[in-house]
């Protein structure tokens, strides 16, 4: 049953790229939402608050993704709450990238001089219109280099769903692999499509800190 | 309803210990030769040596943009075929101080470039040389000023090292999961499992804070 | 799981190795096929609902069962006491015999001789439990993810033995000529269909489709298909 | 409608166990100009930063144009409103033009419409002697620029009251003379004014009051010509005399 | 030895096209004190920093302490020994205590033992008058007390030449005095001194010359007497009366 390694198969591992970009997708637009309303009680007024996040973010930066992606899909089956896979990994994923997006943001806002937030104060605006119109989107321009490169890390750490079933890039590599017993091609193929994805991103990332640099020291 | 048991995972706590011990000799040396690896890329990317500062950038490129277990599986499979063979534990550490090492490298790369040019022309006033302004000015609160991201980068890879098991390296998920195929207890192991990686992740944060404090506690400028 | 909900729902959901060539691998269009699957698709039909079928993991494949997650395990998996204890097997649908193989210029004739040795096995499988159950002090036992990888070790003489079966063995012998043998046999090992405790009407279910399709040539069909001889055997009539 | 602008009574601030505003009693009458000196930490910046509650104090009590602001709530949003003010580092939002900073907090605020907070906006540039910048970005502008938009922009609340906070002491010492001379224009109009500075020029020409204060107290007060020339307290006349 | 410390020759620096300094030529005494100022972008900075080589020039000649340093190669390590430099930021080295700060270099380039650099950074240190400092950390000082540490730092490598510049205008009005105290005992002390400054209080006091630059180029220099009473430069007039 040894199979070659043929196009049929390089066909079959670009096909699980579907996979691959569905669930960063995911988990980057939850981990977005997620990550606001975390970054805002980690910058809010209220210490109570402030330390409910902080703890969010202690638990989801201090586990590996491989535990929560288990304990999310395997653990709420167990209770009771049975849980398709998709499901389970939007929700592990995104409570991972919550956690990390999170911080990226608190520190982009925190970074943004207080006395913009002062001035806005001073000119009796809501917390609404400050944070709106005058710190996030500051904060934004600051976030948006370290956004792009943690997307870079969702795109890889998506091939830990493959243990709950999904037959995403890295898994669809394993399966070949156990077929045709051609390590350096499949994983040469699956690590060049990785690449494929993340490079562009990266250097995304990169170009987009440089032209913040300059506009910094302007 | 699933009966929950600990027994199982409880009666075994020694070997589960005993993987956490692993983890964090693991890390800790991967930790060590990472940050060697990452100065050395730094000051060859802040060097004016251009294939030095390409050969750097292909490396830091191309491991931030491939999958950890991808990694791992060919210097542990992919090595052997050009001579290069190495027990998993070796190449588990090797692979990690690699991966860092890559990451480790941006992250200083930064931390130097964060000093601000009047302290090395302050340097320069002074007479030292470039060896020395690096030496005695830069390092230091580059460091420092890069502290947070580098610890947290190293908290990453002690996490990421649970997937060292797929080339049957010893640690913590490896003990697991072999505890796993004895007692079939799994969900009771994973849940003990992901509180033992919190506990080592909030003691790695606990010693950097030492470090920190010992290190690099200058009073910052106002 | 309850026979009543699962006729009632119309699908069965079958959880089977998609990575374990012949028994489950994935066909090129990305559909779970092999020996399992088919197997999978007869008892579906017997039961007269449709199967869903979930792709599953070695080391995972107990967990997805005992949450609930799938309804019937027909993945491989090999009967054995400690199993017995978690999961309900129903009579064996299939078996491998499982052995120690290893470089040609190795010479290892029996257990004693793994002392010294490092051996691949995977982590969680019947081979893992064997080569542990006899393995002298003093041998390496390097656990992997799955066959696959284990055999990844052996090709690329990270390791000189491994702990595998016929099957897998044959495959690699297609690819590599004589540069491995066996070196000893460990067990046969019979394969059961699982499923989760207290799931009493749907394991005598199941029996009476294994029964039936050993008797009417089903399983020995399927069996020719995908490994080119009949049912063994040792799988027919188990001791 | 009482003629006392400001009256702050025995006001205490604390950061952390630092006690930074000791007992302190003002009261400000309306169109009085009030200039602010003392050495660096006398907490200058931290007595008129309580006036629009960006500093919130421990106890005493501050009525600020008819509104006691220690009794909380709404009330902070309502004296915020009237009162302007200006900071050293000008605080511009630097991802909008001069005109959107200037029509941001009428429209938020106020619920002014866009046509009329443009055309005030306009109007105050004009003052300010910068109508031609309106479409330009902060970081477009030299620091006397920016900080004479940033005076646009507290006026375009239309406050009752205005407080500056040093608002010369980071700008180049050729542009000083141009925010000098808006503010000067603006004291003459009548607006209660008060103003952290150095600039003992300013003070004499339109000072109705300079206060001294250091570590947290006013030590001395008094009316420009008195102040300079006849200081009372000992550490006023050596601050006098260093920053002469 | 000559009686000239600094030889500069048609000097000319350019940053990418813009052409900072053009053709200067200035020729300093030993024991001369020399005042710069100009507006902004002048090019004040860039000209005493090509006397240390912090910045390379593209033509002309420099001769500092008879050293040519246009020859370029080892001289600038001999040079920067003898020229110290103060800066407006301070750059003290945030990490390392006031001593640390003081005995870095004489240790590290002058190769100077311990004990012996520790001795002369505590005298110098005292000659600032702040010996009562040597163990904190830069950030636990005032601007003031920073600033006088970079210049006990930069007298520690026993420099024949001191370069400063604008050395006071980072600093709070009240401790701009202190910081000129103790320039005014090193002029006097007939250290050789060029200094970027607005401070003409000091100018007047200390300086030999004064010297006006506008767009890269001396325009008019002079002693002080002469230069702030006649100046003959419209320019330089203009310049006067803006910061008077
Ligand atoms: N947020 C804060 N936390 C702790 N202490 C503070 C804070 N803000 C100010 N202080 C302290 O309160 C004191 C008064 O500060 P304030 O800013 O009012 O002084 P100032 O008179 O305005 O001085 P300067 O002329 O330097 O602006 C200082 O000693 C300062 O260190
Ligand atoms: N590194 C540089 N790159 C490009 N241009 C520069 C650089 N440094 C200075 N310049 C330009 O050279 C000119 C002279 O700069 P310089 O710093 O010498 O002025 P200055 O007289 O010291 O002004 P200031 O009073 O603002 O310090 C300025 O127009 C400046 O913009
Ligand atoms: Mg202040
Ligand atoms: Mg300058």
């Amino acid at each position: 049953m040894i199979r070659e390694f043929t196009s049929a198969e390089v066909l079959f591992i670009v096909m699980a790229v579907r996979w691959t970009l569905i669930l960063s997708a995911i988990a980057f637009l939850g981990g977005a939402l997620g990550g606001l309303l975390i970054a805002l009680t980690r910058t809010s007024a209220s210490k109570g608050l402030r330390r409910m996040a902080a703890g969010f973010i202690q638990v989801f930066q201090g586990t590996p993704l491989l535990m929560q992606l288990f304990l999310v899909y395997f653990g709420l089956a167990v209770v009771g709450l049975p849980i398709n896979p998709l499901l389970a990994a939007a929700v592990a994923l995104t409570l991972h990238a919550s956690a990390y997006l999170g911080e990226i943001w608190r520190g982009a806002i925190e970074a943004v001089p207080s006395g913009q937030s002062e001035a806005a104060s001073a000119l009796s605006l809501s917390y609404r219109d400050r944070m709106r119109h005058v710190v996030l989107p500051q904060a934004l321009r600051l976030a948006i280099a370290p956004t792009v490169g943690f997307l870079v890390q969702l795109i890889k750490g998506t091939s830990l769903a493959s243990i709950i079933g999904f037959t995403e890039l890295t898994r669809a590599g394993q399966i070949i692999n156990n077929a045709t017993f051609q390590p350096f091609l499949v994983f040469g193929t699956v690590a060049a499509l990785y690449f494929i994805l993340c490079w562009p991103l990266s250097l995304l990332a990169r170009h987009m800190e440089a032209r913040m640099r300059r506009a910094i020291t302007r | 309803m699933y009966n929950f048991n600990f027994q199982p995972v409880f009666e075994n706590l020694d070997l589960l210990g005993y993987g956490a011990l692993l983890t964090i000799r693991m890390s800790l040396i991967a930790m060590v030769l990472g940050l060697i690896v990452s100065m050395l890329g730094a000051v060859a990317k802040t060097s004016g040596i251009r294939p030095l500062r390409w050969l750097v950038d292909v490396y830091v490129e191309v491991i931030r943009n491939t999958p950890f277990l991808i990694q791992i599986f060919f210097i542990f499979f992919g090595l052997p075929a050009v001579g290069i063979s190495m027990s998993p534990d070796t190449a588990a550490i090797v692979a990690l101080v690699i991966n860092v090492g890559a990451y480790g490298t941006e992250i200083i790369r930064a931390g130097i470039e964060s000093i601000p040019g009047g302290q090395i022309e302050a340097g320069k006033a002074l007479g030292l040389s470039p060896v020395q302004i690096f030496r005695y000015v830069v390092v230091k609160p580059a460091l420092r000023n890069i502290y947070p991201s580098l610890t947290s980068q190293f908290i990453y890879l002690m996490l990421t090292s649970s997937v060292v098991s797929v080339i049957s390296a010893n640690d913590l998920a490896s003990a697991g999961a072999d505890l796993n195929a004895r007692t079939f207890a799994s969900f009771e192991i994973y849940l003990v499992l992901t509180v033992m990686y919190f506990l080592l992740a909030l003691g790695f944060s606990t010693l950097f804070a030492a470090i920190r404090r010992n290190f690099f506690s200058y009073p910052a400028s106002r | 799981a309850d026979l009543a909900a699962i006729e009632s729902a119309g699908t069965v959901k079958i959880g089977m190795l998609v990575d374990f060539p012949p028994f489950g691998i994935t066909d090129m269009s990305g559909n779970p096929d092999g020996y399992d699957a088919d197997v999978a698709k007869a008892l579906a039909e017997s039961m007269g609902v449709t199967a869903q079928i979930v792709p599953v993991t070695g080391p995972n494949r107990i967990p997805y069962l005992l949450s609930g997650q799938v309804d019937v395990l027909v993945a491989s998996l090999g009967i054995t006491a400690e199993r017995a204890e978690k999961v309900d097997f129903s009579n064996p649908y299939a078996g491998i015999s499982i052995a120690v193989y290893g470089d040609s210029g190795l010479d290892v004739a029996d257990k004693a001789g793994l002392s010294g040795q490092s051996i691949s096995v995977a982590r969680a499988s019947t081979q893992d439990t064997g080569v542990t159950a006899v393995a002298p002090e003093g041998t390496d036992i390097m656990r992997f993810d799955d066959d696959a990888t284990a055999v990844q070790a052996l090709m690329s003489g990270q390791v000189k033995l491994i702990g595998a079966s016929n099957v897998v063995m044959s495959q690699i012998a297609a690819a590599t000529g004589d540069r491995f043998n066996k070196k000893f046999d460990l067990s046969s090992q019979v394969q059961g269909v699982a499923v989760a405790p207290g799931s009493d009407a749907l394991l005598a279910k199941i029996n009476d489709f294994v029964a039936e399709a050993k008797s009417d040539g089903t399983l020995d069909a399927i069996h020719e298909k995908w490994l080119g001889e009949p049912l063994p055997e040792f799988v027919k009539n188990p001791k | 409608m009482t003629e006392k602008a400001i009256i702050m009574r025995a006001v205490n601030k604390y950061y952390g166990a630092f006690h930074a505003l000791k007992d302190i009693d003002l009261t400000v009458d309306r169109g009085e100009r009030i200039v602010i000196c003392g050495p660096s930490g006398s907490g200058k910046s931290t007595l008129i930063r309580t006036i629009n509650q960006l500093e919130a104090i421990e106890s005493g009590t501050i009525i600020v144009d008819e509104i006691e602001l220690t009794a909380g709530g709404d009330n902070v949003t309502k004296v915020r409103q009237d009162v302007g003010m200006v900071f050293q580092s000008f605080n511009l939002f630097p991802h909008m033009t001069v005109l959107e900073n200037c029509v941001l907090a009428p429209m938020k605020s106020r619920k002014v419409s866009r046509t009329e907070a443009e055309a005030t906006a306009r109007q105050y540039l004009e003052r300010v002697k910068i109508p031609e910048q309106a479409d330009k970005y902060p970081a477009q502008l030299s620091g006397g620029q920016q900080q004479r938009v940033a005076i646009a922009r507290a006026l375009c609340m239309k406050p009752r009251i205005m407080l500056f906070d040093e608002p010369t002491s980071a700008l180049d010492p050729e542009m000083v003379k141009e925010v000098l001379d808006t503010m000067i224009d603006l004291a003459r109009e009548g607006m209660t004014m008060l103003c952290v500075t150095h600039e003992m020029e300013f003070a004499r020409a339109v000072a109705d009051r300079v206060i001294f204060m250091d570590k947290g107290v006013i030590v001395e007060e008094n009316a420009p010509d008195a102040f300079f020339n006849n200081p009372v307290n000992e550490r006023l006349q050596n601050f006098l005399g260093q920053i002469a």
